[in-house]
C-alpha cells in the first residue's frame, strides 16, 4: 500500500496577484501561478531579489498584502483548508495561533509606545484563556529561551531600550509563544550585522525544531539558505524558476536564472590583486587616536569618548586594503580621519609624505582632487535634484579643466561604469546599483590616488553586489588608485582585498594578506567572525 | 525630570524678557497717548500735562520700565488707566473665558481630528477618505470670522435659538451663559479641526505602513484593537505638538471671534487696550500671553512621552 | 478607488481652475469694472443683487462685483507681497541658523520664539499703529508675524539635510561652505518651501481680512475682501449679500490655493513619486 | 498603568479642565429681582466720581444718582434742583443759594449746608482733578474767594468778577453737574468710594464691561411738577435699570428687536434700516448741539489758499452728504452753531450750494495740479469714516485728489491736538451755549494748535459774545461770526446729528433730550 501521502501543512496552487488601481492596470502579475508544498516541521526557503515576489508571496498567506495588492486566483491551504475563502473572523483565528510571523526591521517590528510585556501578552490574551499570571510566567520562561537577560525587567521595558538583535529575538518569542504550525521569516536578520544575524538565526531553527514548526524562510542570501534549510524555492520577476533540495540547488542549479545567483557566491580561491611590495606607500597612519567630544551640557563641553586609538596602517597605490569589524569599531571613523574629514587627536595620518595637519591651501585643495569617497547608502550620498552627468562633473569643478575636457572626461567614466545613456536622469530615476555605480564614477572620474569606499556594497542585492564590486576591481586595475575598503561583511573581503585589517573596539586585532588570514585567524575575534559568515561556509559546501 | 523643566524655564527668562521690552516699546511708539483718551477732544494743554504726570508718564522711559518690572515680579501689573481695575485681576477674570471656549473647543476638534484622521488613514483613497480630506481641506479655506458671522446670521438673528447678546457670566445663569458660548465654540472646534485632522490622517498614514502594525494583525488581533492600541498611540503623537502650539496661540486671545460674537475675553481686552493706548493692560496681557504660550508648550512636551516613550524627558 | 494619481488629480482638478479663475477676474479687473468701485451713489444705497448690480450695492450705493474685482487684485497682492517678504527673510535666517549652528542658531532661534509668543495678529496691530495703516506697513507687519515659521521649517530642512551623505560629498569634493549651500543645501530646501509659501498666502489673506476686522486694515476707500467684510458687519441681516460675496471670494481663493499647495507638495517630493 | 489607559487620562484631564474652566466662572452674588428696565451703553462708564475721571456715559449715569444746586432745563437755562432758590448781588459777584430742608441723602443723612461746601470745596481742591477747575482758574470765567452758610439751609459763594456764564458751567453734565454729595463717599483719607447723592436712583452692582444696575432709591422727594431737561419733577417708575454693556451694534439691536432690551439710545445711524417700520418699536429722533465738520489746516502751505480751501468746500454737497451719513436723520448746519439753538437764525441757516464748474476756476486759479491731500479720519463712530469716504469721492469728481489717511482713535485725537493735518474729521460733543461751538474753532493757534480758525477779528467778535448774557445783543456778533466764518473757511461745518433712540412699545415716558443724554427717571414699564 502506497503509503499515505501525508496532506502538506501549506499549499499554494496557482497562486495570481496583481496590482490593482488605473494606473497599473494591464502591468506584468506581481506573481504569477505561484505552487509549492511545505510539509509539517520543515524548513523550506524562498529565494529572490528585491522585486522578486516572495515578500508578497509570505504576506498573501495571512492575506496581509498592502494596499492596492490583491490575491486573483489560486489556492492556499493550511492542512488542506483553503484560507482564501476564509472570512474575516475565521482568518484571524489562523493569525498567531497556527501561522506566526517575523519581519525584517527591528526598529519598527515592535510597537515603540506599548511594553514588551503587553506585546507579548496581546496574542495570549486572543488566542489562549490564560490568567494574568499564567501569561507572565509563560511571557518570561519563553523569554529566558530566547536568551534574553532579565526577562521580568523586560517585561516593563519598551522596545527602543533594546538592540536590533535583541528586538528580533523579543519577536521570536512573542510569535513562539502561540506555538504556531508554521513560522513564516520575512529576512529576519538583513538589518542586523553578522554575530547578532547568527545568534538570530540559530534561535530561530533551534526553537522551531522544539516545537516541531515549519519554517518559510523569505530571502536574497544564498548562505543562509545552504546553512539553514532544507528545501528552497528560487523566485524571479514573479515567478517560479526552480525548486529543490538547498544542496542539488547549490551543487547543480539547472536553472539558469539559479545559476547566475549561485555564481554571485564568493569563490574559496578568489583573490584581490595584491601591490608590488615596490609600489609607493600613498597612506601612512601612524598611532592615529580619534575622540568624539562628549554632549554639550549647558556649562562647557562633556567627556569626549575614544572611538580610535594607536590605529598604524599603510596603504600602497594598486591595492585594495580592507578594514572589517563590526559597527561601532572605529573603522568608519578612521576612513574619514584618512580623508581629513575628522581631526585626529594623536598621532598622524601622511598623504604622499605630506602630513595632513601640515598641509597648506594649495596642498589641500590638490588633497581633495587626490581622495575620493564612495558611500554606502545610494539614496543618500547622491543630492536627488542633480541629474546624474552634473553629480559627477561636481569634483572636477576646482581641476583645471576647460568645459569640453571635462564633459569628455564625464562621458567617459559614466560609459566605463556602464551608465553610458544615463547622464540626464535624476537619481530617483535609478535602481540602487546604478546609483552605487554613479558614486563610483563620481570618486574616480578625477583620477584620485585614493579611493576611500565605506560599505558600498551591503545595501545591494547579492547579483548587483558581484557586478559592483568586479567593476571597482577593473577600475583600479586600470587607473591604479590605493583603495581603503571599509566593511562588516567578510564575503565581500574575500572577493575584493589584497590584505585585510580586523578593527574591534577602536584597535586593530589582526592584520595580514586574505589568504592567511582566512585560513588560520589568530585572534578569537576574527575566527567569530569567519564562522559568523554563512557565504563563506556555501562555497566552501560547493568546493 | 525637575533638572529637565527648570533648565526649559531657565532659556524661557531670555525670551519673555525680550517680549517686554518689546512690548513696553512698541506701546509707546504708537501716536497718542492714554491721557488723550480721557480727556478727549476738548481737553486743554493744562490739564493735559496735569493727568500725564498723574498717569506717571512724564518720568523718562527706563525709569517706567523698570518701576513696571519690579512692580510684575511682585505679581502687581499696576492698574488699568481707562478703568482703575488692577490688571492681574482683569486679565485673569477676561482668560478664564477664552481659557473655557479655547480649552473645550480644542479638545473637541482633537477629538473628531483623531478619530476622522484614523478612520481616513484606514480606509484610504476609500469615499471616506476623500469626505475627510475634502472637508477638512474646505474648512481650512473658510476664515473663522466668516463663519462665526454666518453661524451667528442663522443660528442667532434668523433662527433665534441662540442668544449672543450681552455675554451673561455664569454667575448670573449657568445654562445662558452655555448657550452663549455655543456658537464661538463651535467656529472655534470646526476652524481647527481642518488642521489638526490633516495632521492627523497623514501621520496615520504614515504608522500604518510600519511592520508592527502589520504583526499586530499577523497575532489576529480586529481591525478595531490594531487601530486604537498600536496605531493610535504613535499617530497622535505629531498631533498632540499641534495642539500643543494652538493651544499657546489661541489662549493668547482669540480676538476676531470675540469680536463677532462681543465675547469680553483675553483678545477682545487686548485690542481695546491698545486701541485706548491703556499701557499696564497692553503690556500685562502680552506678557501674561507669552508666559501662557511658553507653559502650555512646555506641558505638551512633558506628556509627549506618554505617547512616544522613545522621546524620555533629556 | 483612486490610486496615487487619481489622488493627486483631484488637488489639481479642483485647486488649478479655481486658481485660475481667480487670476482670470484679477485680469479682466485690469482692463475692465462694470462700475468704478469707489464711485459713490447715494441715492441707492445696500440694492440687493439685481439686474444692474449682480452682487447688488454697499452702504454707499457702490456696485459690490466692481469692488470684488479691485478687491481680488488688492488683496492678492497684499498677500503675495508679505508672503514674498516672509520667504526671503525666513529662508535667509533658516539657512544661516541650520547652517551655522552655534550662538547665531540659539539667538537666531530665541528672536524667532520672543515674536511667536506673540498672537500674530495683535503683533501686527500693534505694528501697524506705529508705521500708520498703508499697504506697506501691513506687509510689513504681517511679514513680521509669518517669518518665524518660515525659518522654523528652513532650519529644520536644512538640518536633515546637513546630515545626509551628499553633503559630505560635495565637502571633499572641495566645495566651498558658500558652494555647498547654494548647490546642493538650497535645491533640497526649495520644495518644502513652495509649499509652506502656498499655506502662508492663505494665511496672510486671512490676517488681512482679520486686521480689517479690528479696525486696522488697508485704508478706504480701496476694498480688500478683508474691508468688504468686516465693513458689511452692521448690515449682516438686512443685506447679507454684503458680507456673503467677499466671504465666498476668500473661501473660494484659499481653497484652490490649498488645493494648489497640496497638489505642489505631492508633485516636489520624490518619495511620493515612486 | 497601561498606555490606553494612561491616554484616556490626559483627554479625560482635557474635557475636566474645559468644563472646570466653565465652572470656574460661578463666584457672584445673584441678580436683582423686580422690574428691570434695561438700556444699552456702547461702552462702560469710567468711574463713579462724578465731573473727574469720566466721558458721556459716565455723566449719563451719574445724573441719576447726583443732583448739584442748580440742573439744566430742557432749553440748557440752569433751573432749580437742591436750591429752591437763588439771588445774585447787584455787581453780580455774589450768589446766594436757599436749600430745600425735604432733600435726603441715600445714606438717610439729611441735605444741609456743611454737605454743599464739603462737595463744592472738594471739586475746587486741585487733587480731585475736576474737569471744569480750569473755568475758576487764571483763564477761566471768575475765580471763587469764598464759600459760607451763614445758617444750615443758606449757601453764599462769592466771586472775584461777575460771571454771567456761572451757573451754566455748574449744571453742565461734564462738570458732573457740580453734583453735591455725602463726605462718606470718600473714605478717611479722601480715596474716592462711591457716590451718596441725593438722585432718584442708587448706585447698584457695576460689573465691569458687562452692566451697571441701579436701584430706585425710596425716600427721593422730587419736585413738584413736570420733568424739565435734568431739573423739574424726576419720578423713578422702576425698581430697577440696568445699563447693559454692548459694543457691538448689530449685537445691540438684535437684542431690542428680540426684546433682551427695552431702550436702544445712541442709535448709529446705520443701525436704523432694521428698525424702522417694526411695530413692536418706537421710533424717536430729536437734533443735538454737537457737529461734523471738516478741518483745513490754515497753516499747510497748500490750504493756506483760501481759494483752495473755498474749492473744496464747494464740492461738498452738504445735502447729500448729510442725508446718505445719517440715513436722513441728521440736518445739514454749514453754521457752527447748532441747528437746535435758539441762536440759529437766517445767518446760520445760510446753506453753501455745490459747484464743481466754479471749484475747477478756483483750483486752476490758486495753480492745484493735483497734489494728494491727506484726510485724516478714525473709526470712532461709523458716521465719522463714512464721511471722509463721501468728501474723497465728492473731491474727486473737482479733480481733487485726496488720499484717506485712516488712523485710530487715540492717534487721530493726538493729531488734532497738536494740529498735525491737512485736511481731517472731527466731529465735537454737544456745547450748549453757541459760544462754546465758536469756541471749538477760534483760537491762537500758537498757543492752543487745535484751534482751527486763528484770526484776530474772529476771537474779537468771539470775547464781545462771552462779554453780556442778553440774546438780543449776541444774535448780532454771531451773524457776523457766521459769515465771516463761511468766507474764510477755517473748516467746513457739516451737519447736526440726531439723538436716535429706538424703544419697545412697552416702554412709557422716555424722551430724547437734544443735551444727548439718556435719562431714565419719568420712564416706566407697563
Amino acid at each position: 500500500m502506497i503509503a499515505a501521502v501525508a496532506t502538506p501543512l501549506l499549499r499554494f496552487a496557482g497562486v495570481r496577484i496583481e496590482a490593482v488601481g488605473r494606473a497599473r492596470a494591464g502591468s506584468p502579475p506581481l506573481l504569477d501561478d505561484l505552487s509549492f508544498d511545505v510539509a509539517p516541521g520543515e524548513f523550506v526557503a524562498v529565494v529572490g531579489e528585491s522585486g522578486s515576489g516572495k515578500t508578497l508571496a509570505a504576506r498573501s498567506i495571512l492575506n496581509l498584502l498592502p494596499e492596492g495588492v490583491r490575491r486573483v486566483a489560486g489556492r492556499i491551504e493550511l492542512e488542506g483548508r483553503d484560507l482564501t475563502q476564509l472570512s474575516g473572523p475565521d482568518i484571524r483565528k489562523v493569525r498567531g495561533a497556527q501561522i506566526g510571523m517575523v519581519f525584517q526591521e527591528p526598529m519598527v517590528s515592535l510597537n515603540p509606545a506599548m511594553t514588551i510585556g503587553r506585546q507579548l501578552a496581546e496574542g495570549l490574551q486572543l488566542h489562549r484563556q490564560w490568567s494574568s499570571e499564567e501569561i507572565r510566567r509563560q511571557s518570561v520562561t519563553m523569554l529566558e529561551r530566547v536568551r534574553i537577560t532579565n526577562p521580568l525587567r523586560c517585561l516593563s521595558a519598551y522596545p527602543h531600550e533594546f538592540s536590533g538583535g535583541m528586538r528580533q529575538r523579543i519577536m521570536l518569542a512573542a510569535v513562539l509563544l502561540l506555538k504556531p504550525k508554521l513560522l513564516i521569516a520575512d529576512e529576519p536578520t538583513t538589518a542586523l550585522d553578522t554575530l547578532s544575524q547568527r545568534e538570530v538565526l540559530e534561535l530561530l531553527v533551534e526553537l522551531a525544531h522544539d516545537d516541531g514548526a515549519a519554517v518559510l524562510l523569505i530571502t536574497h542570501d544564498l548562505g543562509l539558505v545552504a546553512r539553514y534549510t532544507e528545501r528552497a524555492i528560487v523566485l524571479e520577476k514573479g515567478r517560479l524558476m526552480e525548486a529543490g533540495s538547498t544542496r542539488q540547488i547549490l551543487t547543480d542549479p539547472r536553472n539558469p536564472y539559479t545559476q547566475r545567483l549561485v555564481a554571485s557566491l564568493p569563490r574559496c580561491d578568489a583573490a584581490g590583486t595584491a601591490a608590488p611590495a615596490s609600489a609607493p606607500i600613498v597612506v601612512e597612519v601612524r598611532n592615529a587616536c580619534i575622540e568624539y567630544p562628549g554632549r554639550p551640557g549647558l556649562w562647557g563641553a562633556g567627556t569626549p569618548t575614544q572611538v580610535v586609538h594607536g590605529v598604524d596602517l599603510d596603504v600602497r597605490s594598486g591595492e585594495i586594503v580592507a578594514i572589517v569589524g563590526a559597527s561601532g569599531s572605529g573603522k568608519t571613523t578612521l576612513g574619514r580621519a584618512i580623508l581629513d574629514l575628522k581631526p585626529l587627536a594623536a598621532g598622524s595620518i601622511r598623504f604622499d609624505g605630506i602630513d595632513l595637519a601640515q598641509m597648506t591651501a594649495a596642498q589641500r585643495k590638490q588633497f581633495r582632487r587626490a581622495a575620493q569617497l564612495v558611500f554606502q547608502d545610494p539614496y543618500s550620498s547622491l543630492n536627488p535634484r542633480m541629474r546624474v552627468r552634473d553629480i559627477v562633473a561636481a569634483t572636477l569643478r576646482h581641476a583645471h579643466l576647460d568645459a569640453a575636457d571635462r564633459a569628455a572626461r564625464v562621458e567617459a567614466v559614466l560609459a566605463q561604469v556602464g551608465l553610458a545613456s544615463f547622464g540626464d536622469r535624476f537619481p530617483h530615476q535609478m535602481s540602487g546599483g546604478q546609483r552605487q555605480r554613479v558614486a563610483i564614477a563620481r570618486a574616480v572620474v578625477s583620477r584620485p590616488r585614493l579611493v576611500v569606499a565605506d560599505e558600498p556594497v551591503s545595501a545591494l542585492d547579492m547579483t548587483i553586489q558581484q557586478q559592483v564590486l568586479a567593476l571597482f576591481r577593473k577600475l583600479q586595475a586600470q587607473y591604479g588608485f590605493a583603495c581603503l575598503f571599509i566593511t562588516h561583511d567578510l564575503a565581500v573581503v574575500r572577493q575584493i582585498a589584497a590584505r585585510v585589517v580586523v578593527m574591534s573596539g577602536g584597535v586593530v586585532v589582526e592584520e595580514g594578506p586574505v589568504p592567511s588570514v582566512f585560513s588560520d585567524p589568530r585572534h578569537k575575534y576574527t575566527r567569530e567572525l569567519l564562522a559568523a559568515t554563512p557565504a563563506l561556509e556555501a562555497a566552501a559546501l560547493m568546493g | 525630570m525637575l533638572s529637565y523643566i527648570l533648565k526649559r524655564l531657565l532659556l524661557t527668562v531670555p525670551t519673555l524678557s525680550l517680549v517686554a521690552v518689546a512690548v513696553f516699546l512698541l506701546i509707546r511708539l504708537i501716536p497718542g497717548d492714554p491721557a488723550l483718551v480721557l480727556l478727549g477732544e476738548s481737553a486743554d494743554a493744562a490739564s493735559l500735562a496735569a493727568m500725564r504726570a498723574d498717569l506717571g508718564l512724564d518720568h523718562p522711559l527706563p525709569v517706567q520700565f523698570l518701576s513696571w518690572l519690579q512692580h510684575a515680579l511682585h505679581g502687581d501689573l499696576g492698574r488699568s488707566i481707562v478703568s482703575g481695575e488692577p490688571v492681574a485681576a482683569l486679565i485673569l477674570q477676561r482668560f478664564g473665558l477664552t481659557a473655557a471656549v479655547v480649552l473645550v473647543a480644542v479638545t473637541a476638534a482633537t477629538v473628531i481630528a483623531a478619530s476622522a484622521g484614523l478612520i481616513a488613514a484606514w480606509r484610504r483613497n476609500s469615499a471616506v477618505d476623500l469626505a475627510v480630506v475634502g472637508a477638512a481641506t474646505v474648512v481650512l479655506a473658510i476664515p473663522s470670522f466668516w463663519l462665526g458671522m454666518v453661524l451667528l446670521l442663522l443660528f442667532g438673528l434668523k433662527l433665534g435659538w441662540l442668544p449672543f447678546v450681552g455675554y451673561i457670566p455664569f454667575s448670573e445663569s449657568a445654562v445662558q451663559a452655555m448657550l452663549f458660548l455655543v456658537m464661538p465654540v463651535m467656529t472655534l472646534t470646526i476652524t481647527e479641526s481642518g488642521v489638526l485632522t490633516r495632521m492627523m490622517r497623514s501621520s496615520s498614514i504614515d504608522v500604518l505602513q510600519l511592520d508592527y502594525v502589520t504583526h499586530a494583525r499577523a497575532k489576529g488581533l480586529s481591525e478595531r484593537a490594531v487601530l486604537t492600541r498600536h496605531v493610535f498611540p504613535n499617530a497622535f503623537a505629531p498631533t498632540l505638538t499641534l495642539v500643543g502650539l494652538t493651544l499657546g496661540h489661541l489662549l493668547g486671545g482669540i480676538a476676531v471671534i470675540e469680536t463677532v460674537f462681543t465675547l469680553p475675553g483675553l483678545g477682545r481686552l487686548m485690542v481695546d487696550s491698545v486701541l485706548a493706548r491703556d499701557y499696564p493692560v497692553v503690556q500685562g496681557c502680552l506678557l501674561f500671553t507669552a508666559v501662557v504660550y511658553v507653559v502650555v508648550n512646555l506641558v505638551v512636551d512633558l506628556c509627549y512621552p506618554l505617547f512616544d516613550p522613545r522621546v524620555t524627558a533629556r | 478607488m483612486m490610486d496615487r494619481f487619481g489622488h493627486l488629480g483631484w488637488n489639481a482638478l479642483i485647486g488649478v481652475p479655481l486658481v485660475a479663475g481667480l487670476l482670470v477676474i484679477i485680469g479682466i479687473g485690469i482692463i475692465w469694472m462694470p462700475y468704478d468701485p469707489i464711485a459713490i451713489d447715494l441715492a441707492h444705497p445696500l440694492g440687493s443683487p439685481g439686474l444692474y448690480h449682480w452682487f447688488g450695492t454697499d452702504e454707499f450705493g457702490r456696485d459690490v462685483l466692481s469692488r470684488s474685482m479691485l478687491g481680488a487684485r488688492i488683496s492678492v497682492l497684499l498677500a503675495l507681497a508679505t508672503v514674498a517678504v516672509a520667504i526671503t527673510l525666513g529662508a535667509v535666517l533658516g539657512l544661516l541658523a541650520g547652517y551655522l549652528r552655534g550662538w547665531t542658531d540659539r539667538l537666531l532661534m530665541m528672536i524667532t520664539d520672543a515674536v511667536l509668543a506673540f498672537p500674530g495678529i495683535l503683533l501686527a496691530l500693534a505694528l501697524i499703529a506705529v508705521l500708520g495703516s498703508s499697504d506697506g506697513s501691513i506687509v510689513l507687519a504681517l511679514s513680521t508675524a509669518y517669518t518665524p515659521s518660515v525659518v522654523r521649517v528652513v532650519r529644520a530642512t536644512v538640518l536633515s539635510i546637513r546630515e545626509r551623505e551628499f553633503i559630505e560629498a560635495s565637502r571633499t569634493a572641495g566645495d566651498s561652505p558658500f558652494e555647498t549651500i547654494s548647490r546642493h543645501i538650497l535645491p533640497n530646501v526649495l520644495p518644502p518651501v513652495v509649499v509652506l509659501a502656498t499655506s502662508l498666502f492663505g494665511w496672510a489673506m486671512l490676517s488681512e481680512s482679520a486686521l480689517s476686522f479690528l479696525g486696522v486694515g488697508v485704508p478706504p476707500p480701496a476694498p480688500t475682501w478683508g474691508n468688504m467684510l468686516s465693513e458689511s458687519r452692521p448690515y449682516m441681516d438686512v443685506a447679507s449679500w454684503l458680507s456673503i460675496v467677499p466671504g465666498l471670494c476668500i473661501a473660494g481663493t484659499l481653497l484652490g490655493v490649498n488645493l494648489l499647495g497640496d497638489a505642489l507638495r505631492d508633485w516636489l517630493d520624490p518619495r511620493r513619486q515612486t | 498603568m497601561a498606555r490606553s489607559a494612561h491616554l484616556a487620562h490626559v483627554l479625560g484631564t482635557l474635557a475636566v479642565s474645559g468644563a472646570l474652566a466653565l465652572g470656574l466662572l460661578a463666584w457672584q452674588v445673584a441678580a436683582a429681582t423686580g422690574a428691570v428696565l434695561r438700556a444699552r451703553l456702547k461702552s462702560d462708564i469710567v468711574s463713579t466720581n462724578p465731573g473727574t475721571r469720566r466721558d458721556e456715559n459716565t455723566d449719563a449715569v451719574l445724573l441719576h444718582i447726583i443732583e448739584g444746586l442748580v440742573a439744566s432745563r430742557e432749553d440748557g437755562s440752569p433751573g432749580p434742583m437742591l436750591a429752591s432758590r437763588w439771588t445774585v448781588s447787584a455787581d453780580g459777584r455774589v450768589y446766594t443759594f436757599t436749600l430745600r430742608s425735604d432733600v435726603v441723602f441715600h445714606n438717610g443723612a439729611p441735605l444741609t449746608a456743611a454737605e454743599v461746601i464739603w462737595s463744592l470745596q472738594r471739586y475746587l481742591n486741585p487733587q480731585t482733578r475736576w474737569r471744569c477747575l480750569a473755568e475758576f482758574g487764571d483763564h477761566g470765567i471768575a475765580r471763587v474767594l469764598s464759600i459760607t452758610a451763614p445758617d444750615a439751609h443758606t449757601v453764599v459763594i462769592t466771586l472775584d468778577r461777575a460771571a454771567p456764564m456761572f451757573l451754566t458751567t455748574l449744571v453742565r453734565a461734564d462738570c458732573g453737574g457740580t453734583g453735591i454729595l455725602h463726605p462718606d463717599s470718600v473714605d478717611a483719607d479722601g480715596n474716592w468710594r462711591a457716590p451718596i447723592g441725593t438722585g432718584p436712583f442708587e448706585l447698584g452692582e457695576w460689573r465691569h464691561n458687562q452692566f451697571i444696575e441701579l436701584h430706585r432709591f425710596a425716600h427721593y422727594s422730587p419736585l413738584p411738577g413736570v420733568r424739565d431737561g435734568n431739573a423739574g419733577g424726576k419720578h423713578a417708575l422702576v425698581d430697577h435699570i440696568r445699563f447693559l454693556i454692548i459694543p457691538d451694534s448689530s449685537a445691540a439691536r438684535a437684542a431690542l428687536i428680540r426684546g433682551s432690551l427695552d431702550i436702544l439710545d445712541n442709535l448709529a445711524a446705520s443701525e436704523l434700516i432694521g428698525i424702522r417700520g417694526r411695530p413692536d418699536i418706537k421710533f424717536q429722533q430729536v437734533p443735538i448741539l454737537d457737529c461734523y465738520a471738516l478741518l483745513l489746516q490754515t497753516r499747510d502751505p497748500l490750504l493756506s489758499d483760501v481759494r483752495l480751501r473755498t474749492a473744496i468746500a464747494l464740492t461738498i454737497d452738504t445735502a447729500g452728504l448729510t442725508k446718505a451719513i445719517t440715513w436722513g436723520t441728521g440736518t445739514a448746519d454749514n453754521s457752527p452753531i447748532p441747528v437746535a439753538s435758539p441762536f440759529y437764525g437766517a445767518a446760520e441757516a445760510h446753506i453753501r450750494q455745490p459747484d464743481v464748474a466754479q471749484a475747477r476756476r478756483l483750483l486752476r486759479a490758486a495753480g492745484y495740479r493735483g497734489q494728494p491731500i491727506q484726510l485724516v479720519t478714525s473709526r470712532r463712530d461709523p458716521e465719522m469714516f463714512d464721511t471722509a469716504v463721501v468728501i474723497q469721492a465728492m473731491a474727486a469728481q473737482a479733480g481733487i485728489q485726496l488720499h484717506i489717511d485712516l488712523v485710530d482713535w487715540p492717534a487721530h485725537l493726538s493729531r488734532y491736538t497738536v494740529g498735525n493735518y491737512q485736511l481731517m474729521v472731527q466731529s465735537f460733543s454737544a456745547r450748549l451755549d453757541p459760544a462754546l461751538s465758536f469756541g471749538i474753532f477760534i483760537g491762537d493757534k500758537r498757543e492752543e494748535p487745535r484751534k482751527v480758525w486763528d484770526t484776530p477779528h474772529s476771537r474779537e467778535l468771539l470775547a464781545q459774545t462771552m462779554a453780556s448774557a442778553e440774546p438780543a445783543a449776541r444774535q448780532p456778533v454771531f451773524d457776523a461770526l457766521t459769515r465771516e466764518f463761511l468766507d474764510e473757511v477755517p473748516a467746513v461745518v457739516l451737519f447736526n446729528s440726531s439723538r436716535l433712540a429706538a424703544v419697545r412699545s412697552n416702554v412709557t415716558g422716555y424722551q430724547n433730550w437734544t443735551a444727548a443724554q439718556q435719562r431714565l427717571w419719568g420712564v416706566g414699564l407697563n
